[in-house]
């Protein structure tokens, strides 16, 4: 089933793909995927957090702020003249604080999830303006810029990143008891308390892995625009669920794999630049992005129902 | 069993109040290392209340529960387990997309450091499990890919884990409540040679269960409740059928099979050499007013498959159906009930009540366009509508009341309650007595009667094979998705509907 | 924190100034340059601003609900010219002053309303977009590839400096317009966008960004396909950053909108308004183009 | 139970209410709280479908674009001189159709429902861009605009217009069949369909309903503004979805009340009302509506839990 459901995806991928190949020249180019890879990183990365919570039956709609926050935190840090070690952690603790009271809200005092995480995306933004009156801050040395303008071989870094986070992921959400709990939580929370497992303390950890994850999006966004803004990560949110449910998690949890969810996020990200490349007209372009979302999950569902 | 030692778990005074009702109002139950202690009683009569209070699902009002001689606080799961008390609990409890192996080990899996978890000796240990239980199950299949049967003994695979593989204790308490709902013969055996095998060991069992001959196979004490309060505990030895019968339910309960039989009249539907892609193949029969067709077969034969697609759940890719001497083609289940078709799903939970809505809701929802004038329903008209049928079925709540909140026999009760009053003509009912008390059956044999005798005509599949031979009067046996054999009520024995299961008269 | 005590505390008056949103720097500056005279002339004020720009209904919302706390004068930037005027009516039956800034009223829905506005302080977006297009043309000699980054599709403030920049490059025939996408006034958009832009049409030289947000955005995109210096970049508002990365030769322009000097010709106004004053219709609030010579 | 929890809710707003009052004189005053119950119609309104949607188990992330589909459709039939009552009828028809189709996505499709209505989300908004190339279309008469400045007894217009729908959309909900399938639809998809129950039509129906009200809402919105602007009612979703959650409606769906909807949308149209009152700075807002949001829902979930 999640094999099917997958493959079905790749297939709504590939399709957009070659149709895109065949609309522009510009498309099949190394430099172009490249391209993709790379701004399809963001919007990837943030998604692994938000597949860890939706398969846990949850749903984090403060991954945009938390970006924020996180970047803020880091680039008030470099600015203030702290290594970049202790900068980076400082952002990934700031991440991983705000992601684990999302989950203590939820899991200890059983909020829905919408709700604690919907206060956490407006006080977490808030807290970022309030901390910079607003403004951005920017100017960094190239020491820390080398998170996005490096490279490994031809891979640039924030590629490299998204890799590194998908891999360890994965085998996180496969390999540990702990990433068997993610599926057994959202599958059947009851069950998995009878069972003796500790569920509060496992879904605080959830949600906290989602901020620590928005957080090492947060350090990629900031070396990227090589500026820390209070006002990024707008929207983040549900880009991620898009992501995560293109690639064929389900909002009930207990199902989904980060493999569908990067296919979802790649369909996505070639799907806007492909619009760029063909020089879609702005208003023509939200027209054309819904109704491409729509067939390619239908095309993987039309797929799925053919195999039952 | 000896009652010198010291008592594996004593229960003491256990009350439980839930708003509008006392489950349990000063229970006691005494346990000792190697016996098997049947707790009997009607449904709703609080023993799952109190079993889910030993495991720690419920905290307790008031009591206290001893085990080996010491006082035990168990305020979680987590602490019941610690103590070695495992429940393979009535409503299943598992988790549907995770692995077979995966569900057995929940919260248990042997890890290799770090939290990441060894495969190799989880799937072993999983086989080595499954096959101590006769059950030929991959243990990577996903949970949700299997039958309720199958789900069943995963669920039992779960209580009886050997822990030294795993965390935590060896298992001194073992409950079950109703473990062989879903269950047929083979595995019903197959359990009762573990149970002697564990109480061997010197474990203890709390053996829950409606089926009473299953009480006097492998029952040595039985503790019986009524609305909550403990009215017997006795010895096995020393107590009757029929008195446990009337300890229970407090009344005369009648004849066990009062099937009446009455002429077969005109036929009301026929199946022809239906088929169905990795389900059925070949079914080939037909059901005449006021017959009952019973449907035998083991876990897995496709009775359950067969019962869905006659209801339109499921669709049929070869053969067809004949109803009221017309060819009808189900789209959807509507299209089966428009033909006076009614469907008592096996699985209560998942297929037959929205758990949410209220007693009276789940009863009328098949009846919306009869009740309601206009689209309009006018107030208390479903309540109206289950009145009669929640007093005829004895069902032990308000029409009102969420049926989350039922105990399991009630839950099925207000299922079969959904079909009684409508039009249907042709009921297909799967397991219709699962998790049913002995009074309530014998109710539900006298609807059956009931029904029958006004012209309908009944498909009942049912893995209890008394039931089913002495209300049946034609029993089709399935085997692998194919009617193995046909047996009219003369003919049928246990041993040849048995042996044609099991495909051996293939 | 909060001046909660503010409205109707104390014997100073209040003015309230309603921005478009906060999540910008050049609102923020606004707020600055209001706060500065505010302080200097002893007056409360009180700064409310809708989450998101295009939010209108928000805005009118925050009107009401100031008009409840007894405001002297209402200074707003509208989200929309023509929404914002029955929030306005509001203000004018309860007798409270209104100054426009930044974006103009819709005069004829005004009129028919009976709104009047005691003054509006700005600089025209057309305007801008105009000065923009005609400073691409000079300094790149009246021939060029353009590629455009545009604001929220839909959204009036970008669509008028687009259209004051695309006026401004029809009339010169040696301007070709490659490309025009938008970026949702953000940064990373601004960065995403333009590098794929550049994916299309390698031959782009000259790119303006209908906000320097996406302008920086696109700077890094340059930087990242290794051609810094040889794309002019052009944004508008001239943000700090901005005018650092023109300093730095990074981009070649800016529009500046000066927002401090709107925020404290604004309150002063208001201040003004409140001494029975009578105001010009209009206060135009110099635009300039920032480039590295002239600063 | 959904009883208690509505109470908890209702306390919730109560001490909002309280606070409120104590902190400032204008808020407790008849023209402010007219103000309130106005400011809050059009978030209330659309919440009325979007709980419709989610207590049938799905969401409804198009209803913000559909508010401006229908706007832009009424207006564009206002301008060009069609009769009243035809404009408001083919307003509330593009509601509807564009809600049937998300339904069909869904029931007949089989999509997840956050993939068919972000999809029409985007589609919706993108049509209204292309239809009026992005500009406003404005300047009605007076005959139109008397639905936002018009009022009954001092009840104004948009008021009268919410509490019309919550009064029908109550009775639906509570008394007839289609009310009580959306509930089993929720609460049991397989049991229902079991039951006889035409699921998929109901469903279709459902976001048709969605859709629907959404026009409804476009109308109010369009009055007020004095014009129809293919960019309104961004972000309505997220607000909508606040509200009927904050509300006690289980995104899990099969439980939900309009009446908690409702309390929901007050909490937060007096909470925005309020802050506005206090003068807090926006920034700080955020923080605000943050935290109060949380704490809010966890008071009904600590009632809640007390009972039991
Ligand atoms: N969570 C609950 N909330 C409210 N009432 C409950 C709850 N659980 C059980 N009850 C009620 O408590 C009583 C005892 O239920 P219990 O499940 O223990 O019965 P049982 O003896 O196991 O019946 P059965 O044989 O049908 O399984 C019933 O009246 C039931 O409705
Ligand atoms: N050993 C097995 N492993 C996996 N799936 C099985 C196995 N045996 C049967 N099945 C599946 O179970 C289905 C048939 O089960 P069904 O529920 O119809 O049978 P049943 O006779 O009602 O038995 P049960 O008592 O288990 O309900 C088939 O779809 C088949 O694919
Ligand atoms: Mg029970
Ligand atoms: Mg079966």
């Amino acid at each position: 089933m999640l094999r099917a459901r997958q493959f079905g995806t790749v297939i709504g991928l590939a399709v957009l793909c070659a149709v895109l190949w065949a609309l522009t020249p510009h498309f099949l180019t190394v430099s172009n995927l490249l391209n993709i890879a790379q701004q399809t990183s963001i919007n990837a990365i943030v998604a692994v957090g938000m597949t860890f919570v939706i398969i846990s039956g949850g749903i984090d709609l403060s991954v945009g702020s938390i970006v924020a926050l996180a970047g803020v935190a880091l680039g008030a840090m470099l600015q203030t003249g702290y290594p970049l070690p202790v900068a980076l952690a400082a952002a990934l603790a700031a991440g991983t604080a705000c992601g684990m009271l999302n989950g203590a809200l939820v899991s200890v005092g059983g909020l829905p999830p919408f709700i604690a995480t919907l206060g956490m995306m407006s006080a977490a933004r808030g807290t970022a303006l309030v901390f910079t009156e607003g403004r951005p801050i920017s100017g960094f040395d190239d020491g820390f810029r080398v998170l996005a303008t490096g490279s490994i071989g031809f891979v640039p870094a924030p590629v490299v990143v998204m890799i590194l986070v998908y891999v360890v992921a994965h085998i996180v959400l496969t390999r540990t008891t702990f990433g068997r709990y993610v599926y057994a939580i959202g599958g059947n929370e009851e069950a998995t308390r009878l069972s003796g497992v500790a569920v509060r303390f496992h879904k605080t950890l959830i949600y906290g892995t989602s901020g620590l994850i928005s957080a090492v999006a947060a350090i990629v966004l900031t070396a990227r625009l090589n500026s820390a803004q209070p006002i990024a990560g707008m929207m983040y949110e549900l880009d991620a669920i898009a992501a995560t449910v293109i690639g064929g998690t389900s909002l009930m949890g207990g199902q989904g794999t980060l493999a569908g969810t990067l296919v979802g996020a790649l369909i996505m990200g070639v799907l806007r630049n492909g619009l760029n490349l063909l020089g879609v007209s702005s208003f023509l372009q939200q027209i054309v992005i819904g109704v491409v979302i729509v067939s390619a999950v239908l095309v993987d569902t039309m797929l799925k129902r053919h195999k039952e | 069993m000896t009652t010198a030692e010291p008592p594996v778990l004593e229960m003491r005074g256990i009350r439980k109040a839930f708003p509008g009702v006392v489950a349990l109002d000063g229970v006691d139950l005494t346990l000792h290392a190697g016996e098997v202690h049947m707790l009997l009683g009607e449904n709703g009569a609080g023993k799952s209340t109190l079993m889910k209070i030993l495991s720690g699902a419920y905290r307790k009002d008031a009591g206290e529960i001893r085990v080996l001689g010491r006082d035990v606080d168990i305020q979680s799961p987590r602490d019941a387990l610690a103590l070695g008390i495992r429940v393979i609990y009535q409503e299943l409890n598992l988790v549907p997309h995770l692995s077979v192996a995966e569900n057995i080990f929940l919260g248990a899996a042997p890890t290799r450091g770090l939290g990441v978890i060894d495969w190799r000796r989880l799937f072993g240990n999983t086989s080595r499990l499954l096959n101590d239980l006769g059950m030929d199950l991959a243990p990577a299949t996903p949970l949700h890919r299997l039958s309720l049967a199958q789900r069943q003994m995963v669920e039992i695979a779960k209580a009886l884990k050997d822990p030294s593989t795993g965390s935590g204790q060896v298992a001194k308490i073992l409950v079950m409540d109703e473990p062989t709902s879903a269950l047929t013969s083979r595995e019903v055996d197959r359990l009762f040679a573990l149970i002697a095998r564990l109480i061997a060991g010197g474990v203890a069992i709390v053996y829950i269960t409606h089926r009473l001959d299953e009480v006097y196979r492998i029952g040595h004490r039985v503790s019986v409740l009524r609305d909550g309060r403990q009215v017997a505990t006795k010895r096995l030895s020393e107590v009757t059928v029929a008195e446990l019968v009337r300890l229970m339910a407090n009344r005369e309960v009648g004849d066990h099979f009062p099937r009446q039989r009455t002429a077969p009249g005109a036929e009301l539907l026929r199946v022809e050499q239906l088929g169905r892609r990795g389900a059925l193949s070949d079914i080939s029969f037909s059901l005449r007013s006021g017959e009952v067709v019973g449907i035998a077969g083991l876990l897995g034969a496709g009775r359950s498959e067969l019962a869905r697609v006659l209801a339109g759940a499921d669709r049929s890719d070869a053969g067809r159906v004949v109803c009221h001497g017309q060819i009808v083609k189900f789209r959807t289940p509507a299209d089966a009930i428009r033909q006076g078709i009614g469907l008592l799903p096996e699985d209560r939970k998942a297929e037959g009540l929205v758990a949410g809505l209220t007693v009276a809701r789940n009863l009328a929802l098949p009846h919306g366009r009869k009740l309601a004038r206009a689209g309009f329903l006018p107030r208390g008209c479903e309540e109206r509508f289950a009145e009669p049928i929640v007093k005829d079925l004895r069902v032990k709540a308000t029409p009102t009341q969420p049926v989350r909140l039922l105990s399991g026999g009630n839950q099925q009760k207000v299922v079969l309650g959904k079909w009684l009053a409508g039009d249907a003509r042709i009921f297909i009912f799967d397991e219709p007595t699962r998790g049913v008390d002995v009074g309530a059956k014998v109710e539900i044999y006298h609807l059956i009667n009931r029904l029958t005798a006004s012209g309908a005509g009944i498909i009942m599949i049912s893995s209890e094979l008394p039931e089913l031979l002495g209300m049946s009067d034609r029993i089709l046996v399935m085997c692998r998705g194919r009617i193995q054999a046909e047996f009219s009520a003369a003919d049928a024995t246990q041993e040849r509907v048995l042996s044609a299961a099991l495909g051996l008269a293939c | 924190s909060c001046n909660r005590a503010a409205p109707g505390a104390g014997d100073k008056p209040t003015v309230a100034l309603v921005l478009k949103t906060l999540n910008h720097p050049f609102f923020v500056d606004m707020r600055r340059g209001a706060q500065e005279a505010a302080d200097r002339l002893g007056i409360n004020l009180q700064v409310q601003a809708a989450e998101r720009e295009v939010d209108v209904d928000k805005q009118m919302q925050i009107v009401e609900n100031l008009l409840q706390t007894g405001i002297k004068v209402l200074v707003i930037t509208p989200s929309g010219s023509r929404e914002i005027i029955s929030a306005l009516v509001k203000a004018r039956d309860a007798g409270v002053p209104i100054v426009i800034v930044d974006t103009r009223l819709d005069a004829k829905a005004a009129a028919d309303a009976g709104v009047h506005a005691q003054t509006f302080i700005g600089s025209d977006n057309y305007e801008g977009g105009r000065l923009a297009g005609e400073y691409t043309v000079t300094a790149t000699g009246g021939k060029a590839r353009v590629g455009i980054l545009e604001g929220i599709p839909g959204h009036e403030t970008g669509d008028s400096r687009l259209r004051g920049f695309r006026d401004a490059m029809a009339k010169a025939p040696g301007m070709t317009i490659a490309a025009s996408q938008p970026a949702n006034w953000e940064r990373d958009q601004g960065f995403n966008v333009f590098q794929n832009m550049l994916q299309a049409h390698p031959d782009i030289d000259t790119v303006f960004a209908a906000s320097d947000l996406m302008a920086l955005g696109a700077v890094e995109a340059i930087a990242a396909a290794g051609k810094t210096g040889k794309i002019r970049v052009i944004g508008f508002d001239a943000l700090d950053d901005a005018k650092q990365a023109i300093e730095a030769g990074t981009m070649a322009a800016s529009v500046a909108q000066f927002p401090y000097e709107m925020g404290k010709i604004a309150v002063e106004s208001a201040v003004k308004v409140l001494a029975g004053e009578k105001l010009p219709a209009d206060i135009m609030v110099k635009l300039e183009m920032v480039t590295k010579k002239r600063r």
